[in-house]
């Protein structure tokens, strides 16, 4: 089970840890990008901060929604609209909801990759954030079906996520600004894969943070 | 990192405020969410034009709003694509009931903002529709990467179909408009330094004293190929040959489908150039290239346009679409028709280009 | 140095049959003497102004000259003043018979060069008559220097010029119409940059990651003070204070007197500013910097002038006055009377600066 | 007697010399100025060296007259109107000579001079030309009116020109581009005033080497 003060707390630690890794992100995108991811994502999980207080007490979908909107019309380039869309789709399928189970969870991963998938375009190999978002999806849901507990089902997803990360180094970017670069792209690491990583990674700690 | 500039956060919003503070007549400034419309706008009955992009390419596209071309403009952050809120709230500002063309560069934050924003603004009951432009020949593929940059022909464009809705072409019409404008306009650019963004205040990338970049993008991205610095001409034969060697370039692009009320793939194949075909021929500054040069190259690119059999019947030379204080130029050349000719002729008044009225 | 350019020699040439190429239909240039010059010249019984300097000011004055503003401009190597014998080809270029005005500014060589170019044109029978343009507040003394340099007011007296000729305005009427334009307007400017000669190939002058030259000379003239890098609305206020704390500049200059048919020292005072004055601003770039840092600058201008009970009633913002690829901006107040306002907004049509037409 | 062969001798040496100078004169400009007197003067003295061989036989007159428009119209910048002028002035004085006493050569420094200052309007001590041809100017003169013979005279001339040129150093710059240096003008020698040195050098060269 993960509560809704749990999603509420997951959202404040993500924000805090985008902030965190702010110049490593911007790092990243400066290899290969433009040098901004860092920048575009703490404007946006700053503005998410500023309005989570309003949204104690508010269902999950409420929350997920609400969150989309600050994204989507806070973080602009790339990443805007993809965080925005998977969070509107987070919210779509958690209508009425006041606690996620792992099933429920399973089903959000799903339907934000989905989401992803359909406004980028962009396929696994292709060097984004589905690369990571994609691995960990599928391990999640195996590991429910396995009747495994959430945070353990969400430590496995976490690893697979830091796997598919790792995995987009080699790889020669197609989507996104990075595709410009071509074989030059190969060597670095996914800007935008990386805060992916670190979104699964803050929601394992905080929901194997609050059952200790 | 030298500018006149307070802080990187207050540098887009200080600036718009200064022009339109400077420009009352023409236009209007709305912050939160930012965007820069017509002062006169709506206009009844007219398709209005709205374009937007990362800040930081100034005139563009806040200059070019006013009568004859632009209704709104939606600036990012610098380099940053802006957001489908500021979008969907100049639609509502400049719709004049018959419609909005949003004309979009092809950065993937772009085209994914502006999709969202088309999404938003139909749901809205506005009729709008989106056209992509992607010409920078720099980019070789599209299969395996998000495809050709939008440069130079979206300068073009904008003023083009700025004329058409000034005239009363339906959205549709200018949406085919636009889209012809994309398939016979091809740019390249090279950088002789790089830039600085602001927030980051470090330049985006390092270049040798004797390197240029061929094929350089408008943030930085990275060309064709660094070569050795060479003279004014060697380097205008060299974009001027990847300009008129390009062709057949086909790609996929999104386009709302109107009828079937949602986004579909479609084919896109560019159109071909032959000799004796007329053009207008863009010459532009990164910003921190003065318009002596912008001349001389004009001058090497004009003798070889007059070889090859290809006419320049117009022509734009200056800091249109900049990089911040990058150094270097870019070119586009746009093979027109009849009604292209006549559109661009048409008068138009913007901060940034002005004739005929 | 890295510029689109082939060879320093051919640097200037090269850019001005460049800038021909691009407007065959407003200009003409001429070379071995090099000149400038409107493609229908000359207008019969309309007084001709010319203008000219070194080159690496584009824009200025080449970009100036069309229906409205110039009839001719005499570009000289870069930084360096033209010689008498193009001014003395350009002037009988031009002539329509109701006389020339040069328009000169303030530095040794200019000067000189117009002076002998004045005796040569009057001495073929052209009545010509040269004002001095001296608006830059940066030089204090006039006794122990050369005196004020021409910057900004010089394009703004070559619009209001131009137009007073294209409404039939007499020669002695122009003179005098331009000597009070450069009495009612104040410049000065900021670099952030040096800038490279090509003949030279090195900067002009070295300036620290953090400093920045105030009151510097469009040549790379050492300005009046070297400060640390500052924020734009701190240097924008560092200017503003400048100019207005600016009076009673007093300064001998000469001008041509008809009677007596030789050089005159004329005493010359600034005219004073104040309160409810309405004011023409204009914001230049030095070259390398762009539009947006310029209207960053134009906000607080803006803010500051209302502020003072200064009206701002029309401005220019632009690179029209450059140093090369120099960064940095200058700001020019031009006070103006009913008169210059109405000349002002009258139409022009020159390659670089052009509306009503 | 100078006589016309050892004009054109020596406005050949002075071009020579000009262009020997060339990144020397455009340094001291470079320091106080805007660095082009070396350039400005070697396309002028250029443009006279290519115009020299069509003066041989001319009447010294024409030769000046010859030389100061070819200066006017290509040196530019400040230098282009005062040596322009000071030829100018040169030919006024000449006119029908064949050969120059010591005498005219005074006569022909004074005008010279002359037409610099009304030109220019610099006063001795602004830190220009001035400085140097003024007191070369006053000790001909007087080397002339006790009798002393050309070579003589001219070696004096130039020991005072060196000694004027040598003097611009610690002045302020109150004319010309250098005089918005102020007070930085101090410890630089004058550009012009080195050039117009090289002038008088060169004759003295050209005119004693003739007599050996
Ligand atoms: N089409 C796409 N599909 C999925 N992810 C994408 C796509 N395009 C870009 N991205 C992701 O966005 C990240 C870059 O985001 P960001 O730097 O914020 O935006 P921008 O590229 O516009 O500057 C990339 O590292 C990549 O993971
Ligand atoms: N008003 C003047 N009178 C006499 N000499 C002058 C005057 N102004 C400048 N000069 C001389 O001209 C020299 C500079 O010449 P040059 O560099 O060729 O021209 P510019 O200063 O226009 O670049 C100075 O060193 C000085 O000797
Ligand atoms: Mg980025
Ligand atoms: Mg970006
Ligand atoms: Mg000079
Ligand atoms: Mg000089």
């Amino acid at each position: 089970m993960v509560t809704q003060v749990q999603i509420i707390e997951w959202l404040k630690v993500f924000a805090f840890v985008i902030g965190h890794h702010k110049e490593e992100l911007t790092e990243l995108d400066a290899a290969i990008g433009d040098a901004d991811h860092g920048i575009n994502m703490d404007r946006g999980w700053k503005k998410v901060s500023g309005i989570l207080p309003s949204l104690e007490g508010k269902d999950i979908s409420s929350i997920f929604k609400t969150v989309s909107m600050a994204l989507i019309s806070s973080v602009g380039g790339a990443s805007g609209p993809l965080y925005g869309t998977w969070f509107l789709r987070a919210s779509s399928v958690t209508v009425g909801k006041g606690e996620l189970t792992a099933r429920d969870l399973s089903e959000v991963l799903q339907a934000g990759l989905n989401g992803i998938l359909e406004r980028g375009k962009a396929q696994i190999g292709d060097k984004t954030m589905v690369d990571v978002l994609s691995p960990a999806v599928s391990v999640f849901e195996q590991a429910v079906n396995e009747n495994k507990d959430t945070v353990l089902a969400l430590g496995l997803a976490v690893t697979a996520a830091e796997g598919g990360l790792k995995d987009t180094i080699p790889m020669v970017a197609k989507k996104g600004r990075a595709s410009y670069l071509g074989d030059r792209s190969i060597g670095h690491q996914d800007p935008g894969g990386t805060s992916a990583y670190w979104m699964l990674r803050s929601l394992y700690e905080v929901v194997k943070g609050s059952q200790i | 990192m030298k500018k006149l500039i307070n802080t990187p956060e207050d540098f887009v919003k200080e600036s718009l405020a200064g022009m339109a503070a400077a420009h009352t007549d023409l236009i209007k400034v709305n912050f939160d969410p930012t965007f820069v419309y017509r002062a006169d706008a709506p206009t009844q009955g007219k398709v209005a034009i709205i374009s937007g992009g990362g800040s930081g390419h100034e005139p563009m596209h806040a200059g070019f709003v006013g009568m004859g071309m632009l209704d709104a403009a939606c600036p990012g952050e610098v380099f940053t694509s802006p957001t489908p809120d500021q979008m969907l709230a100049a639609a509502q500002q400049v719709d004049g009931g018959a419609g909005i063309l949003y004309i979009v560069k092809n950065y993937s934050g772009d085209v994914m903002n502006f999709e969202m924003a088309t999404e938003l603004a139909r749901s809205e009951g506005i009729r709008t529709l989106s056209i992509i432009i992607d010409d920078d020949v720099a980019v070789k593929d599209s299969l395996y990467t998000q495809g050709r940059r939008g440069v130079g022909t979206t300068v073009l464009a904008e003023k083009i179909c700025g004329a058409a809705a000034a005239q009363g072409y339906s959205l549709r019409e200018i949406a085919n408009l636009c889209r012809r404008v994309n398939l016979q306009g091809r740019s390249v650019g090279v950088a002789l330094s790089s830039c600085t963004v602001p927030a980051k205040g470090t330049p985006t990338f390092a270049l040798g004293d004797q390197e240029i970049e061929l094929g350089i993008g408008i943030h930085g991205e990275p060309g064709r190929e660094r070569v050795s610095l060479r003279s004014g001409d060697e380097i205008t034969e060299i974009l001027w040959r990847t300009l008129i060697s390009d062709t057949d370039y086909s790609r996929t692009v999104r386009e709302w489908n109107e009828s079937r009320e949602e986004w579909e793939d479609v084919q896109l194949l560019n159109k071909p150039w032959e000799k004796g075909d007329r053009f207008l021929a863009f010459v532009n500054s990164m910003g921190g290239t003065p318009i002596s040069e912008l001349y001389l190259v004009y001058r090497k690119l004009a003798e070889l346009c007059e070889m090859e059999g290809l006419q320049i019947v117009r022509n734009l030379i200056g800091p249109y679409m900049t990089s911040l204080e990058m150094q270097g130029c870019s070119m586009t050349l746009l093979k027109l028709d009849e009604e292209m000719l006549r559109l661009w002729d048409a008068p138009v008044k913007t901060a940034s280009l002005r004739w005929g009225v």
